[in-house]
């Protein structure tokens, strides 16, 4: 199964060693097209038109809802609330649903090994409403303990936010549990799916979360689009957090009352051709054969894993029983960033600093990690181009 | 490994990297400043003992990569001893070196051997790298801030 | 002058006679390869990366920035913030800044003729401040009389924020005199660009306002991107509205640190596609002899008006004297639904509704109008195509 | 003009257009509704008088597009003197000869004349004209709410 085919990049820049899919992926040739397509033959406006580019737009505009409901399995198209990525989501969750409920002295409990956009978030509401910001915190091997988890939970907890998977560590924390213990506390639980939905089977029927929040770029799509899955307990208990057009339902000088969800939460001309771009990327993840693809991960990681682990002074950062496939790791003596620049000289793109989880460096101790990272179209080659460019920095450091 | 980034990482580098000098704390420094690179995680502090306007004493701790370690070991050698004006001139240059449009002729002229880090430029991420120091020194020196980030 | 050839849609649908760019405009060959191109050869994540792709796409980030810098005349490319829209931007500048300074007993003045995007937020901001929203009156030829606007200015008015040129009337407003008078008395204002952006030379120096705001789809640039211009002396008085990645610089489980403007008000992974098409956008705007399109598209007003004018019947709503290539109109016994549905018949794309002011429609006693707006494809055969089915609609009705 | 749309603006639409029945005020009634597509700007608002369980009266007010305007009319038309039973039936039959894929001849059954609106089928966007009143019709024999919004 080579998958490279399918996306431009690889022929654009053949020695392209590209390792860097948990910060965004490249795009296939599907989704590219359909973006053209879309621009040059059937552009228009949407909700509004009553001409034919318009209708068919918002026919499409409204088919990519459904397409993304049954590719989460949610319960309703209405539970899928198109945003900019996950970053919006979150917010979107904090200002339009948390700012309202949490009050003074309440909880709100992340773990401590969260991306940015599932941390800053929290601070402003727990600065705003005078709430604590609780961490759960994550063993040495990047796991999280679901007694110490449970312990945490009190009268007060009013949220939990946590990531489906780690983008530093890789670890696949035990959603379904956490989903289940915080339903049995009455506790509206935000899964931060940003590192999952390309690689983990994502159903919310099953996994019944609160809100589950993803990016179109991370998943083969296009920049600039988002969702946010809002629960059908929770759609009713939110406010917008943006207001104007297309989200309205009668505005008068004095009063505007606001359509029904999912619309009211996309205020203005929404991204259009992106989320055509993104149905178009549910469709190329529902054309492979996903348990292929994560069979293939799964080898490509423990070929990875394995490798580093037999040369001396590094460190692999995170090592959960369940993981998925991003590798974090630091070489003793050689700084990260030194590391990346000449895998770069080699064509091979890796990702290193602080991967937008400064606490996560914290925890464990280091100023910034190397993390390599899988997509459908890695290989066996690109694993060992990546071995061979680290033994030639090991040996400039020598 | 290609050739330019064998010129950026050579042996000269690799020692100020693994042996940085002047590395360590100071007793009543005059002027200190932090330098901040939140994209890899660099962080130094510098410190300055400054009297009659020379350079008495320098001495920085922290952690970074190989370029901003070496590039602040050498530093801390180019400027001591020497007089605020002269220190001000060189961080000058030192940063149109790697941010502005000018020949290594030109850029030579008081650093030295620091004209080794003009191949920096070649990683345009990597500017961030060597002149953090620098602006922390600037910092240090004007005072206005102790805190300084590059991003 | 004939555009349409650079515009694929007209090859795909030959017999279109666009006139709904008001709504959005059609899109470029040059702005939709510059999409498909990137993705296709030069893909990466911004802001972070050590190796080539992100390298350059920051690089092509940062260049987008400067290049709307210089298509607006801003001083500076930090006076630049990316948003996913004029909505968005104008959500930005009421939650970002209006919610920090309005406080009880103030007032925000706007015109009654806004578009939803321009009324709503204010609305909110007034709501949650307990400040009231002022609206200046539009006379019935759709113009601001500046003695009445200025005597709606009181020692409480806290912001001014109206359209450059109405969506609905087409009207001009004079947004220098109205910039120079809320100047002297000390108040912040915000332009609505997003009717002018392609159709006027906006010059931020000469103008000098505190925010202008506009999107790309309007300037024939991609959906889900625009832009906040921030003037210099509101850049340090605003607060971020989302939090996230790339618009922090420290982050601790405590405390964050933002990042300096304009990356603090831009959280997450950025619509980097879509901030490269708006670059292409704007060089193709600027590729366009400014005055010869703009001619034309008086031309095109004025024959469109003429002929208006000489049906019976026909209303024609917002006549202001500087004008630009919007033009609404009702007709007495005909809904402008039923134009609509009527014209599309003939492959020719019209905007009937309230166009998202229903103030406006209240304004001026009318449910609805039929409008015609061009861009820089239209010719005298789209007009002439216009009138002819207009003409149809009248018999059918008869 | 294209066949399609001439077969929707027929003249028998035009005439209730131009001239719609019950277009009053009624007195007394008891059960009103309020309708509106805030898309295009269409609000009526339905007076019945029923009793008995059989609409006495029927009248509406308003504004909106011709056939917002003429399906009203003609559900006026239809529904005065007839059983809630059975004006219910017509309402469930008119909406879902609109929203589902059914044929002409299922849809025909209660219909009679108000089959002529099918073609709005074709124009999915004007479908929400042509319901607005149906579930105004729905909302007011149910009273849950007087206020209908097709948006
Ligand atoms: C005057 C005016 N303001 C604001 C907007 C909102 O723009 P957007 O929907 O792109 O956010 C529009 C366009 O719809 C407009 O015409
Ligand atoms: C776990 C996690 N959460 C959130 C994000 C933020 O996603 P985005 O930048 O697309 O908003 C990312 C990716 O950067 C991530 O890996």
């Amino acid at each position: 199964m080579n998958k490279k085919s399918d996306f431009p990049i690889f022929e654009s820049y053949p020695d392209l060693v590209y390792l860097d899919s948990a910060a965004t992926t490249q795009k296939p040739t599907h989704v590219i097209d359909a973006i053209s397509n879309y621009y040059s033959s059937e552009y228009g406006t949407v909700h509004r038109g009553v001409y034919e580019l318009s209708v068919a737009s918002t026919r499409r505009y409204n088919a990519a809802r459904m397409a993304i409901q049954s590719f989460i399995n949610a319960p309703s198209s209405r539970n899928v609330v198109f945003t900019t990525g996950t970053t919006h989501s979150i917010n979107l969750v904090a200002f339009g649903y948390a700012c309202h409920y949490v009050k003074e002295g309440d909880e709100i409990l992340i773990t401590e090994v969260e991306h940015h956009a599932n941390i800053v978030p929290w601070q402003q509401v727990a600065q705003r409403k005078g709430a604590h910001l609780k961490f759960v915190p994550v063993t040495d091997s990047g796991e999280i303990d679901i007694d110490v988890f449970s312990s945490l939970i009190t009268k007060k907890t009013k949220l939990i936010a946590m990531a489906h998977i780690s983008n530093v560590l890789g670890s696949i924390f035990p959603v379904h549990e956490i989903t289940a213990i915080a339903k049995e506390n009455g506790i509206p639980v935000l899964i931060d799916g940003a590192q999952a939905i390309a690689h983990e089977p994502i159903d919310m029927v099953t996994l019944d979360p609160d809100f589950y929040c993803f990016s179109g770029h991370k998943l083969y799509g296009p920049t600039g689009i988002g969702v946010c899955y809002i629960s059908d307990r929770m759609l009713d208990k939110m406010q917008p957090i943006l207001f104007g057009g297309d989200m309205i339902e009668t505005v008068k000088k004095e009063q505007t009352t606001f359509a029904p969800a999912p619309l009211r939460f996309e205020a203005g001309t929404p991204p259009i051709a992106q989320v055509i771009g993104l149905h178009a990327a549910v469709d190329f993840m529902q054309s492979l054969d996903f348990n292929a693809v994560k069979e293939k991960e799964t080898h490509l990681v423990e070929l990875v894993i394995g490798e580093l682990r037999s040369i001396k002074n590094v460190r692999i950062i995170g090592n959960a029983k369940q993981r998925s496939s991003a590798v974090s790791f630091t070489i003793d003596g050689i700084h990260p960033h030194d590391i990346g620049s000449i895998l770069d000289s080699e064509n091979i793109a890796i990702r290193v600093g602080h991967h937008c989880s400064q606490p996560t460096m914290i925890r464990y101790g280091v100023p910034a990690t190397a993390r390599v990272s899988f997509g459908v179209y890695n290989n066996e080659d690109d694993v060992h181009a990546f071995l061979r460019a680290l033994q030639a920095v090991l040996e400039v450091f020598g | 490994m290609q050739k330019n980034i064998k010129k950026l990482y050579q042996q000269v580098l690799l020692d100020h990297n693994k042996n940085p000098r002047n590395f360590k704390l100071i007793e009543n420094p005059t002027h200190v400043a932090r330098g901040v690179n939140p994209l890899c995680g660099d962080e130094y502090q510098l410190y300055l003992r400054i009297e009659k306007d020379i350079v008495q004493e320098v001495g920085f701790k922290g952690e970074g990569c190989a370029i901003s370690k070496s590039v602040s070991s050498m530093m801390t050698q180019a400027i001591i001893g020497q007089h605020v004006h002269h220190v001000i001139e060189l961080k000058d240059q030192f940063i149109t070196m790697l941010t502005e449009e000018i020949s290594e002729h030109d850029a030579g002229h008081l650093l030295g051997h620091l004209t080794i880090f003009e191949s920096v430029k070649d990683f345009p991420i990597r500017v961030k790298c060597a002149t953090l120091i620098w602006r922390a020194l600037e910092a240090a020196i004007n005072q206005t801030s102790t805190n300084v980030s590059t991003e």
